[in-house]
């Protein structure tokens, strides 16, 4: 019973900075723009997350001042893909080589190469009350860090936002076609730039998620691919929020699947569970896959005459 | 010119001014290999010399790592890891007269020394003590990238666990990169909902993710380098520490006396390169300390041999 | 009346072309002005430069006297200027509702669509043009497009309107549709800038017309009336005589080259689209089939060409069956296909003319041999082919997307008749193109019949119709009406069969 | 290219010296705040080591070339499949499984002739990524599975693929259980070719490769379809091309590029497959060289020599200059690389405007030869799509 519950528990808490980082990401790609430098933007948020809550002994100022660091750096990615109008998945790559740079850079100028992580105010566990009691139902759903309750609140809130409003409208139509969303007099630079604002916002809460809420320390690249597991997620999520749920479970459970089958079958070499999320997601992405939403403006930058 | 490498030596040091470079593979913040490998580089710079190092060396940029320093004038170059071995053996050839240090290596050329890392030792005492503190007679032991130093610990882990208790269970897994400290945090856990009560990590700055789950769960877990225990205030018993910065600084010294062994230079307990570090928690009973000391001893006086395959 | 739009000598140069020169055009409050020229005169060019889409080299604007800084289609709007782009700026991925109120200023945050489209369809219906507001735009017809584009410009209240070629594709009932709003929009006092290559419809609504020649202009506030004929407007846009009759002989079919029979086929989304379909084509004859747009034309020709499967029935080409045939077969039995949307098909935007004349023939002589491109020869084809149909570019290895408009359309039209074929399958080929060239194409079609080829000919232009086609289809929702021979054709007859009133004077095929 | 006239041939010629130049300045005038930030060394000194190391000597060119080689392969990897209107993430998957299969022939037959050994050895290396590029076309293709999930993912598995063969069926039982495989066979082996310099043949190889790609794309028929699909697939398919056969067969030979990529890495510079023959992301970085390239044949050439140079002069700073640490060296590439591509910002007067060079006029790199067509993902109006 409570293996049920253990495993489907950690299935939330693994989808969760994939599901923060693709709500981000859906809204950028769906404006066209191809965010390969995400795993870079995580990374920083990671970072900016322990050293403000470091500096001001609070997690959630800690996590404020990740968003703001995280969104400069978002900035310069939005500065060269709209304004400059320079190949994004070029700039994504630089990105990410950047923020490696940088976070090991900053990290060691504040806290030294080889000492040991500083301590810092961290994401507790928020059951929440009453609901927590309920046997499995509680302990699967209702007894996490708040960033995950959010994560999952967030997905009707984007859904909303990206079908119903006039914003959601617009962001659809410029990575459609940038052209004549320009003919009815959308700012399509505009549209994009702040939607990569955005994206840089979920991509820093995700990158704290992981260095406040599933760990309390940051490490050189400890976002391991993260950003990009987060990349697959929205176009596996067939660039829609609920998709993004969709995937980002699949990507949690399998994880999930994973660390047990590690655990139960430790005499089999560990290479082989450990391809097992990848496997999966190949899988049940050639059973899923339908007509794509992908943009049709997906990774062009809109150049006038 | 070569004022801009900033020459840390004070003026008055013993000998001439010796160029000493280091070559790691890793990062020096991984909080063990690689970050003892530089203290050890730092031992050598307060001995007296000029000291330099390039970090995250891939292989395939080893060569030119090489020739960069030789040709900078460096008199020894170390390289931490075993991955380095043919390129070194390969280039060395250019450069006669510098003196080569391998790390894990079983080359022995004219200008090139070998010294192994008993990291299996170091397993060994994990395991042991693993054993001697285990309540439910279930140790874990986690590795991270699967490269040498890691599977041997893994073996020497799982004969020491035997060692003090031939009936006890062991789960021992890689998470396959040292970098994902998330990966090994739930690997730890997942041990430990399967009866593991203490825990052993052995991947670099990976580990901080076990000692944390440790901590979370209640159980007890054995740091493999230091500064592992912050993250695990109440779950770290104590650190098992492979500090090859001693290495380094024998393989200097024997180097500066200019009497260096053909063989392959084993360092471990014997050389005092993997010891017990100090204990974190006081409610750790005198009688296990007492077994461990003595298993240390018979691993460094040979009585314990260890079977790597 | 005031001048409500000036522009002065406005200059715009892409590269080495020189799109407008020094063009100046004046406008005055309330009135219908026609914007005329050959393809690639500069018409688009200039609008779009008046539209803040181009920036113009050189020039200024004034609207309602003051000078006007038009730096995006934003500032144009602000300005109450609207247009209809000859090229759809629409989204095939939105429901045509979203289309329409896309960048509407008038949005709330959160969006209204079911009363957006209560008001659109009223509008809609009060100009007889109506759509289907929740359907994907990727859906509709060119025609269909076509409307929504210039109602999703009368959605927004504008005080100037350009329409860049808003009828090219559009039925006679739709053209009198759009008149009549046109005219509404007049008598609120409103301007409208026209752009066509139909001397008919210009006759029709405009008042004064604007002559491009070249990018320069040729005439500047001509009245309408001083055109005499189709002759005169052509002297005036080409500057010298153009030959303007199609001479056709009648013809002398020859074998059965295409046959179908009892072609029936359902869509994707269960619509039975072709309901029983029986025709032939033989060799030597022009099959002319006209209907309103989205009677399912579209579906017909691409189960001739393999591009779909019919659901039953039987297609033959020179006696073997190709029902079931892939592009590749069909193309091997000796098709010509002049697609229905050269941008979505005919053509690769981004390849330069030589590739896109290649592109059908790539795989076989004197294309290529072996498996190995023959540029050269390929070089000296396209040259030949650019001159034969005058196709405006400066060289071969320009980028087709930057040929006008109407020269991608000759470019295309140009490769598929050239190719040696039995059956050439020509879909509304004179779309977007000037006088001079629609006749060249019409004449250079009717040579082909000559030649021994049959010709089906699907088109929504009555005069067309009524003019090259030695036989024609009169197809309605999925069915064939009517088989007329082409003497029997009138204009209303055909008019109330494209309408699907079925009276008198039609034999139905055997 | 017959449309412009010389006088805009030169304009663009010196664009194309000019704008690359200010943006390396621009660069390194930012990354010399982090050198002078985080240590004692005068930027001027460091960049000084960093051009000596990439370009300053022979020796230097020579450590440029040998690290360029490999990435020119993934870019060549990443273009064939972009032109054919594919997203090839996969080229570091690719390239890993190269280098496995080439191991495995290469240390599994001793005493065979070079002339049998060293080309089954590159064909096994060919072969082993074209498979993986084989597998995801068929997937793309049979069940419209997106490729660049699948790509990112089999890079994924491809690496414990590598971890699982180092450690088990292919590590060498003579070197004391460490989990790496036996040397290559000097039968296998790609050597130095040119005297006092360590650049091994492989160079020839990825220049026969790029003049290949180049030949292919352009002169061959296969190629043509390939890029026709690439552009605008109905357009393809009115023209009566197979979308799936070329999609799929782009993949094969673009994962074929990246394996021999790999396996040369492996039989000419690293001579054994190791844990951790891959800790540099080969493939990604490629992705950058190719776009960097324009996607065109010179274009990658050069742009794969000057990723080349900025590695080996990242090292010699890193060497050279003590406290100036590879963090750093990290952050002045990644800013060389994003100026870089986004060259175009420091045009002096406003772009002329024309479709075929709009964004690209200035966003030509170095080499472009001013190709008249750019690839689907360079810069075009949005019209290309609808
Ligand atoms: N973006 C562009 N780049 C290069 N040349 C262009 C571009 N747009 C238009 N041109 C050229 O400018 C000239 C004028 O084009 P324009 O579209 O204005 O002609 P038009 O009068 O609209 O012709 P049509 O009747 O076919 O619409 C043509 O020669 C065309 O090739
Ligand atoms: N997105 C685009 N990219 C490149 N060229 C374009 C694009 N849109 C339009 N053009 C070209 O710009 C010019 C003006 O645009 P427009 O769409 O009005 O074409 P046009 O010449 O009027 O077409 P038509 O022959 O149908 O009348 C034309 O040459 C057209 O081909
Ligand atoms: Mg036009
Ligand atoms: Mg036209």
């Amino acid at each position: 019973m409570n293996e049920v519950v253990s495993f489907f528990s950690t299935t939330l808490r693994l989808a969760t900075p994939t599901l923060l980082a693709a709500l981000g990401i859906v809204f950028s790609e769906r404006a066209g723009v191809v965010n390969i430098g995400t795993e870079g933007m995580m990374l920083v948020g990671a970072l900016s997350g322990v050293i403000g809550s470091y500096v001001t002994g609070n997690v959630w100022l800690g996590t404020l001042i990740a968003i703001v660091v995280t969104v400069l750096f978002a900035a310069i990615f939005g500065f060269f893909t709209v304004v400059v109008k320079a190949d994004q998945t070029v700039i994504g790559t630089g990105m990410n080589l950047l923020a490696s740079g940088l976070t090991i850079t900053v990290n060691r100028a504040l806290f030294g190469a080889s000492t040991s992580p500083p301590e810092i105010d961290k994401f507790v566990i928020a059951p929440i009350p009453g609901l927590s009691k309920i046997p499995v139902i509680g302990p699967i759903f209702f007894n996490h860090h708040i960033l995950v309750y959010l994560a999952f609140l967030l997905v009707p809130i984007a859904h909303f936002v990206m079908f119903r409003t006039n914003v959601g409208l617009k962001v659809r139509s410029v990575g459609e076609n940038p052209k004549a969303c320009d003919t009815v007099g959308i700012r399509v630079g505009m549209t994009r730039f702040l939607s990569i604002l955005y994206s840089g916002i979920l991509a820093g809460i995700a990158g704290s998620f992981v260095s406040m809420g599933m760990l309390s320390f940051f490490t050189e690249g400890m976002i391991a691919g993260g950003g990009f597991i987060a990349l697959a997620a929205v176009v596996f999520g067939n660039y829609t929020p609920r998709g993004v749920m969709f995937s980002s479970l699949v990507f949690g459970a399998s994880n999930a699947l994973m660390y047990r089958l590690q655990a139960l079958a430790t005499n089999v070499p560990s290479q082989f569970p450990l391809m097992i999320p990848y496997v999966i997601t190949i899988v049940s992405l050639c059973i899923v896959s339908r007509r794509s939403n992908k943009p049709l403006g997906s990774g062009k930058p809109y150049i006038k005459e | 010119d070569k004022k801009d490498s900033g020459s840390a030596s004070d003026p008055d040091a013993p000998k001439k001014d010796v160029k000493v470079a280091l070559i790691l593979e890793g990062s020096i913040a991984d909080m063990s290999w690689n970050a003892t490998a530089y203290e050890g580089l730092k031992r050598i710079e307060g001995l007296g010399a000029t000291i330099g190092h390039t970090e995250n060396t891939p292989v395939a940029s080893a060569a030119d790592a090489i020739r960069a320093f030789a040709s900078d004038g460096y008199d020894v170059i170390f390289m931490s890891s075993n991955s380095f071995q043919d390129v070194a053996v390969e280039t060395a050839k250019e450069f006669p007269d510098v003196q080569f240090f391998l790390i894990n290596s079983a080359a022995t050329e004219s200008n090139i020394r070998s010294f192994a890392i008993q990291d299996a030792e170091q397993g060994f005492l994990m395991g042991a003590l693993a054993a001697l503190l285990s309540v439910n007679n279930k140790v874990g032991f986690i590795g991270g990238l699967p490269i040498n130093p890691i599977i041997n610990g893994g073996k020497g882990f799982e004969q020491g666990a035997k060692y003090v208790n031939p009936d006890i269970e062991i789960m021992s897994q890689n998470t396959g990169n040292f970098d994902d400290a998330v990966a090994a945090k739930e690997l730890a856990k997942q041990f430990v909902s399967e009866g593991v009560d203490v825990l052993c990590p052995m991947a670099n700055q990976a580990s901080l993710g076990v000692m944390e789950a440790a901590e979370e769960t209640g159980v007890l877990a054995i740091g493999s380098g230091r500064n592992q225990e912050t993250v695990a205030p109440n779950a770290a018993v104590v650190a098992i520490i492979k500090d090859t910065s001693i290495a380094y600084e024998a393989a200097y010294k024997s180097y500066l006396e200019g009497k260096m062994p053909e063989e392959i230079l084993p360092m471990g307990a014997a050389q005092g390169v993997i010891y017990i570090g100090e204990y974190y928690k006081d409610d750790i009973s005198q009688d296990i300390k007492d077994k461990l000391n003595d298993i240390q001893q018979k691993l460094a006086a040979g009585e314990i041999k260890i079977k790597l395959d | 009346m005031t001048t409500i739009l000036e522009m002065r000598n406005i200059t715009k140069r892409f590269g080495p072309v020189v799109a407008n020169d020094d063009v100046s055009f004046s406008v005055k409050k309330g009135e219908v002005h026609a914007l005329l020229g050959e393809n690639g005169a500069g018409k688009s060019t200039l609008m779009n430069i008046l539209f803040g889409l181009y920036e113009q080299t050189s020039g200024e604007i004034l609207y309602k006297g003051k000078t006007v800084n038009i730096r995006s289609p934003r500032d144009a709007i602000h300005l109450g200027i609207g247009m209809v782009h000859q090229h759809f700026m629409l989204i095939p991925a939105h429901s045509a509702i979203e289309n329409v109120v896309l960048g509407y200023e008038g949005n709330s945050a959160v969006l209204d669509l079911k009363s957006a489209a209560k008001r659109f369809t009223e509008m809609a219906e009060r100009y007889h043009m109506n759509i289907d507001p929740w359907e994907l735009v990727g859906n509709l017809s060119v025609g269909q497009q076509q409307r929504l584009e210039i109602l999703k410009a009368l959605y927004r209240d504008v005080e100037t309107l350009i329409l860049d070629e808003p009828t090219a594709v559009l039925t006679p009932q739709e053209v009198d549709g759009l008149f009549e709003v046109i005219r509404q929009l007049v008598a609120e006092g409103k301007t409208v800038v026209f752009i066509s290559h139909k001397l008919p419809e210009i006759r029709a609504i405009c008042d004064r017309c604007t002559i491009l020649r070249r990018g320069k202009v040729a005439a500047a506030g001509l009245p309408i009336s001083d055109i005499k004929d189709l002759n005169e407007l052509a002297r005036l846009m080409v500057g010298r005589e153009v030959e303007l009759v199609t001479e056709k002989t009648p013809s002398e079919p020859g074998e059965v080259v295409l046959n179908v029979e009892n072609l029936n086929y359902t869509n994707d989304k269960g619509i039975h689209v072709l309901k029983d379909v029986n025709f032939d084509v033989r060799a030597g004859e022009i099959v002319g089939i006209c209907g309103v747009d989205g009677n399912g034309q579209s579906e017909l020709i691409k189960c001739l060409t393999g591009l779909l499967h019919a659901t039953s029935g039987k297609i033959e080409l020179m006696g073997n069956d190709i029902t079931a045939c892939t592009p590749k077969q069909v193309l091997k039995q000796g098709i010509g296909h002049i697609p229905e949307d050269r941008h979505a098909m005919g053509m690769v935007g981004q390849m330069n003319l030589r590739e896109n004349i290649s592109m059908v023939d790539s795989r076989d002589e004197p294309y290529s041999s072996h498996g190995f491109m023959h540029w050269r020869w390929i070089d000296d084809h396209s040259r030949n082919l650019i001159d034969k149909f005058s196709v405006k570019t400066p060289s071969i290895m320009e980028k087709a997307i930057n040929l006008s408009g109407g020269n991608q359309q000759k470019l295309v039209v140009g490769r598929e008749l050239s190719r040696k074929a039995n059956l050439l399958i020509a879909v509304h080929p004179s779309r977007g193109l000037d006088i001079g060239a629609t006749k060249y194409i019409q004449s250079q079609i009717v040579e082909a019949r000559d030649r021994g080829v049959a010709v089906l000919m699907v088109s929504t232009e009555l005069d067309e119709i009524l003019e090259i086609p030695d036989r024609v289809l009169v197809i309605y929702s999925g069915r064939i009406l009517a088989c007329l021979d082409q003497c029997d054709c009138t204009r209303s007859g055909l008019g109330l069969l494209m309408a699907g009133i079925e009276d008198g004077e039609e034999d139905r095929p055997a | 290219m017959e449309g412009l006239g010389i006088k805009q041939r030169l304009q663009e010629t010196l664009k194309s010296i000019y704008f690359p130049f200010v943006a390396i300045v621009v660069s390194l005038l930012i990354g010399s705040v982090v050198i002078l930030a985080t240590s004692t060394t005068s930027p001027l000194t460091a960049y000084g080591h960093m051009l000596k190391g990439a370009f300053g000597n022979l020796a230097a060119f020579d450590a440029t070339l040998i690290k360029a080689i490999p990435l020119i392969f993934t870019a060549l990897s990443f273009s064939l499949a972009r032109r054919s209107g594919i997203i090839n993430l996969g080229a570091e998957g690719q390239f890993m499984m190269g280098a496995l299969a080439a191991t495995a022939v290469g240390v599994a037959t001793p005493n065979l002739p070079a002339i049998i050994h060293l080309p089954a050895t590159l064909l096994a290396g060919f072969l082993g990524g074209a498979l993986v590029g084989l597998l995801t076309g068929v997937l793309k293709v049979r069940f419209g599975a997106s490729e660049l999930i699948i790509t990112i993912m089999l890079n994924y598995i491809a690496k414990e693929l590598i971890s699982f063969f180092v450690n088990g069926p292919l590590m060498d039982s003579a070197s004391s259980s460490y989990p790496q495989s036996a040397p290559m066979e000097p039968s296998a082996r790609l050597y130095k070719f040119i005297p006092g310099m360590n650049v091994h043949t492989g160079l020839i190889i990825a220049l026969v490769f790029i003049f290949l790609y180049y030949f292919f794309l352009w002169k061959t028929t296969a190629g043509f379809d390939m890029r026709v699909v690439g552009f605008n697939p109905s357009a393809g398919e009115y023209a009566g091309m197979n979308i799936g056969r070329s999609t799929i067969f782009a993949l094969f030979l673009a994962g074929g590029l990246a394996g021999l990529g790999g396996c040369i890495e492996i039989i000419a510079v690293q001579g054994r497959l190791m844990m951790t023959s891959f800790i540099v992301p080969y493939g990604f970085t490629g992705i950058a060289v190719a776009l960097l390239g324009n996607l065109n044949p010179l274009g990658v050439l050069f742009s794969g020599i000057l990723f080349g140079g900025l590695s080996a002069g990242a090292l010699r700073m890193e060497v050279m200059t003590r406290n100036v640490s590879s963090s750093v060296a990290v952050v002045i590439q990644a800013l060389i690389i994003l100026f870089i591509a986004g060259r175009q910002m420091f045009a002096i007067k406003k772009r002329y405007r024309s479709r075929s060079s709009s964004g690209t006029s200035a966003g030509k790199t170095v080499t472009d030869e001013a190709k008249d067509d750019d690839a689907p993902l360079a810069p075009a109006t949005a019209e290309e799509g609808v």
